[in-house]
């Protein structure tokens, strides 16, 4: 009985992990900019890797090994957070311009458009992936909504 | 070296390489922001979700095939995967000036 | 089910790799290859080699990236044009050719863990099977690996630390200064 | 503004005393009297109890509430020019009992309204000089003061150990000995076994960390104080795992969701908290929390990426902050308004069709990252 | 953001604290892998680059010049060069005393010293400083040269 209770429960903390980890899978794709992009990233990461470690230790029972899982857990929680940040806060001192619900260019289009109006500082060794027009992929506008 | 881990039955372990079949499924599919970007930044948000995704699969693999020692391998990228967005932020803040 | 992970690292390792060599930008290059050796990494894990898996995590998750990101910063200029490099057709005509003969030599592998004698003796020649035999009794380690590195082939791990130090050594004074001058 | 007027802070440092000697040397000048006024930067914690905002420090050394160090800086400068038989003046001031200094923007132009107020022609900085706020700051103090104030700045060339990083092996007993009981438990885990060869590697392991970092890992000295901090956290964090896990779900069904309604913006707010440490871990509560995140720390304001009016909501209500400010500052200090109460927020990028109000009286920046 | 009225760069206080608590676990880690080379995957090999890691987050948060004042040269080449020196020896010694060099068995034939401790010997002692002090101190070279003075990017003068 227990054993049946700990497995529904494993299946379901994997279950759950899938799907947090979807959801900031299809955030990444989806969102339009580089901010909103930064919070599916740290968070619905974040949980998905702790359902996902859960399972994993519900899984071991109580051995050394499980420490580990909660010492990974712990490790996560503290520094994907600070990688979002810093990610965030490196688009935001680059002078990218964050998206808004008026906006309706795409997210090239807006990481271009911050460069023109130059907040990109010059000499910069910032990606600048965006100059190519006839070789763009064709799926340029897929993040636009 | 490699301890086995207690017996969990075949259904837990499917459960979980299923699982970890599907985060590398999923992987993939953030390859595209990682290789599309836009900006750097972009790309380094997608390669530090990879990372996070690759501490659950080996966590995953580690019960699935029964090797409790790559959970120390996730060890490893759960300390040092924010590494890059931090270095990455400190790059394009001084473009190489005060790194 | 094991197939799958297979499939998706195999897609996952070779995209990495294509956009690798492929993306015009350097900086987006380097950070794609950072998710190449995650791929890697788990590769490794999957295939149970856990020590190399180890140190693909600790050196690509920790070094690499980081050094080539600085190396980036004193060198690169601004990158304006394309998004993908375009191909050198000679270099992918010599890369298809050793691909071929690569993969030529694939089908000569016997199956992953097969324990057929053919099989142990193609990939357990007599050193390996020496050491797997008496690694443990001789050493008293429990890693394999490291009783080989550090054992059996001392002398050849006393050559790469020197190796390593002498090219770190001659990479400092190349790139000269403070280091040296205690500054 | 004459040369001979200077201005040096002063903190707790190994080099103080040097740098007071250097200063009361230089300010003798051929035209009359030298000058020199030290002045004491009240750290942003000590800052909290500000009832007696008498910050008239003004040329009364003795005062009673002036701060022992600048008392004893006094007595060396004394000293100084007594031994050179040179008259100069010694002045003292204090700055930032009545207002919060954060980051070197702030106290860079404290200073430099000091500098005009009083006629100082030059500021001679303390090569170790700390104005405790918690980040390593003297290099981006001295970049700020070059850039606000148009007076001499420079950096009193002491003879003492140059220990110019704010980085440095050991640390006292107390937090050596943290360290090395944080560094040994995790050796253990790890090792799983207590056999002997783990106990000892261990040890040794954990001397070398406690020896290494243990000033890098914990600026100061743990107190009686912070156990009751971590036992306040530990009500805290289950009311943070909450807030991670109800908002995640709002956030998930808005990524989820096919027309994707999201509506982000990028927010300003100034919370009622103190003190480098309590703002990290407000900003860090704020970017785990779903469809928030810290962009930046810039002083005392935060810069906030909200994703969904939802969060903005939440945000703006503060749970977050108030909980921050009874993990350290205890029971009575959650009786601060929230930030929509005492209304220090503002969106730095409202729609144009202005639904959203901006109401912040400090508007400093209408456009978000473009100016920085 | 090298023009002169940019505001001075000031680390983040959240990623300094991240490093703050994260550097010591990830050093202890590196220092467990360094010493059970001999019975878990890893070794003074992997050990070694987490410890350079460790040293390449705190130069990060701290910034590099305030790391390069703690941590002097050095100390960095007197790691990397000590390695080489202590891999020698512990090779030397079986044959000073009539081995053979790097003769682990010497040792417990001779003194019965387990051949296990030759082995970590040289994992704890030769490779892993080896690994740590060439990976610090590449991170410091190339770090040094892209200070804005060299790059003539600068006028924040003596920002690191």
């Amino acid at each position: 009985m227990i054993e049946a209770i700990r497995t529904a429960l494993i299946v379901g903390c994997v279950l759950a992990a899938l799907f947090f980890t979807l959801v900031s899978t299809a955030g990444v794709l989806r969102l339009p900019d580089i901010y909103t992009r930064a919070h599916t990233a740290s968070q619905a990461d974040t949980l998905g890797a702790g359902f996902g470690l859960a399972a994993v230790a519900l899984s071991l029972g109580w051995e050394t090994a499980t420490v580990k899982t909660v010492l990974l857990l712990f490790f996560i929680f503290i520094t994907n957070p600070t990688a979002a940040h810093a990610i965030s806060r490196a688009a935001d001192e680059q002078g990218i311009e964050p998206w808004r619900p008026d906006d309706d260019r795409s997210d090239l289009r807006l990481y271009r458009d911050s460069q023109e109006n130059g907040h990109i500082a010059d000499g910069g060794i910032s990606a600048d992936t965006a100059g190519d027009e006839e070789r763009q992929p064709p799926e340029d506008g897929g993040t636009n909504r | 070296m490699s301890t086995v881990f207690p017996e969990t039955g075949d259904l837990v372990t499917d459960v979980f390489l299923v699982g970890a079949a599907l985060f590398v499924l999923l992987a993939v599919a953030l390859l595209y922001r990682a290789v599309k970007g836009p900006s750097t930044q972009d790309r380094v948000l997608a390669v530090n979700v990879l990372g996070t995704n690759t501490v659950v699969v080996l966590a995953f693999l580690g019960v699935g095939l029964g090797e409790s020692s790559l959970l120390d391998i996730a060890l490893v990228y759960a300390l040092l995967n924010f590494l890059m967005a931090v270095a990455i932020s400190k790059f394009t803040v001084e473009r190489g000036g005060v790194l | 089910m094991i197939s799958v992970v297979e499939i998706g690292l195999f897609v996952f390792v070779v995209t990495t790799a294509l956009a690798t060599v492929l993306l015009r930008d350097v900086l987006a290059a380097v950070v794609v290859f950072a998710a190449y050796s995650l791929g890697m990494a788990i590769f490794y894990a999957f295939l149970l080699a856990p020590d190399v898996a180890m140190t693909e995590a600790a050196i690509g998750a920790g070094v690499t990236t980081l050094l080539m990101l600085l190396t980036l910063a004193r060198t690169v200029h601004k990158n304006k044009g394309r998004f993908w490099q375009r191909p050198n057709v000679p270099g992918l005509v010599v890369m298809g050719a050793l691909l071929v003969v690569l993969l030529a030599t694939v089908g000569e592998f016997p199956e992953v863990g097969a324990a057929s004698q053919e099989a142990l003796a193609w990939w357990n020649p007599a050193v390996t099977q020496h050491y797997i035999e008496n690694a443990y009794d001789q050493t008293g380690v429990t890693n394999a690996v490291t009783a080989v590195l550090a054992g059996y082939r001392g002398f050849d791990t006393f050559g790469e630390a020197t190796v390593v130090f002498a090219a770190g050594i001659a990479i400092l004074i190349v790139l000269n200064r403070e280091v040296f001058t205690g500054e | 503004m004459s040369d001979n007027s200077i201005l040096v802070p002063v903190s707790e440092s190994t080099t103080l005393r040097q740098t007071v000697e250097y200063a009361t040397r230089l300010a003798p000048a051929e035209d009359g009297p030298g000058r020199v006024r030290f002045i004491y930067l009240h750290p942003p914690e000590a800052a909290g109890d500000r009832q007696q905002a008498d910050s008239s420090g003004d040329g009364e050394p003795t005062n009673g509430d002036t701060p022992e160090l600048l008392n004893r800086v006094c007595v060396w400068a004394r000293e100084d020019s007594d031994e050179l038989s040179e008259s100069i003046t010694i002045e003292t001031s204090q700055i930032g009992r009545d207002q919060y200094l954060f980051g070197p923007e702030d106290i860079a132009e404290a200073l430099d309204a000091e500098t005009e107020e009083h006629g100082i022609g030059r500021i001679v900085l303390d090569p170790e000089y700390d104005p405790g706020i918690g980040v390593p700051s003297l290099r981006p103090l001295q970049v700020e003061l070059r850039r606000v104030c148009d007076v001499d700045v420079e950096e009193a060339p002491v003879t003492a150990p140059a220990r110019r990083s704010p980085i440095e092996f050991g640390g006292t007993a107390l937090q050596t000995g943290a360290i090395f009981g944080v560094s040994f438990l995790f050796y253990q885990t790890l090792a799983g076994t207590f056999e002997l060869f783990d106990l000892v590697t261990g040890t040794v392991s954990a001397t070398m960390v406690a020896v290494g970092l243990s000033q890098i890992t914990l600026s100061r000295n743990p107190t009686a104080g912070s156990i009751f901090t971590l036992l306040r956290a530990l009500v805290y964090l289950p009311y943070l795992l909450w807030e991670i896990v109800k908002t995640n779900v709002q956030v998930s069904a808005a990524i989820l969701h096919p027309r994707l309604p999201i509506d982000p913006r990028m927010t300003r707010i100034t919370p009622m908290v103190w003190g480098g440490l309590p703002l990290t871990i407000l900003a860090n509560s704020i970017t785990l929390t779903p469809g928030t995140m810290t962009v930046r720390v810039e002083g005392r304001s935060l810069k906030v990426h909200t994703l969904l009016p939802a969060s903005r909501d939440g945000l703006f209500d503060g749970g977050l902050e108030r909980g921050v400010r009874f993990v350290f500052f205890g029971r009575s200090a959650m009786r601060i308004p929230s930030l929509r109460e005492r209304r220090s927020y503002e969106i730095l990028n409202p729609a144009t069709d202005g639904i959203e109000e901006s109401s912040s009286p400090e508007n400093r920046q209408p456009q978000g990252g473009a100016g920085e | 953001m090298s023009s002169a009225d940019q505001s001075a760069y000031v680390e983040s206080a959240v990623i300094m604290t991240t490093v703050r608590i994260v550097s010591p676990f990830s050093l202890t880690y590196g220092l467990f892998l360094l010493f059970h080379g001999a019975d878990s995957p890893g070794g003074s090999f992997q050990g070694g680059a987490i410890i350079g890691a460790t040293i390449l987050m705190i130069a990060f948060a701290f910034g590099i010049d305030a790391t390069r004042d703690w941590l002097q040269n050095r100390i960095v080449v007197a790691l990397s060069a000590g390695g080489v020196v202590m891999f020698a020896i512990v090779g030397l010694v079986p044959l000073a005393f009539g081995g053979s060099f790097l003769e682990h068995s010497f040792f417990h034939d001779e003194w019965g010293i387990k051949t296990k401790w030759g082995l970590e010997a040289i994992e704890v002692a030769g490779v892993g400083p080896i690994v740590a002090g060439i990976v610090v101190g590449l991170f410091f070279l190339i770090a040094a040269g892209s200070k804005p003075t060299d790059s003539g990017a600068g006028a924040v003068d003596d920002d690191d």
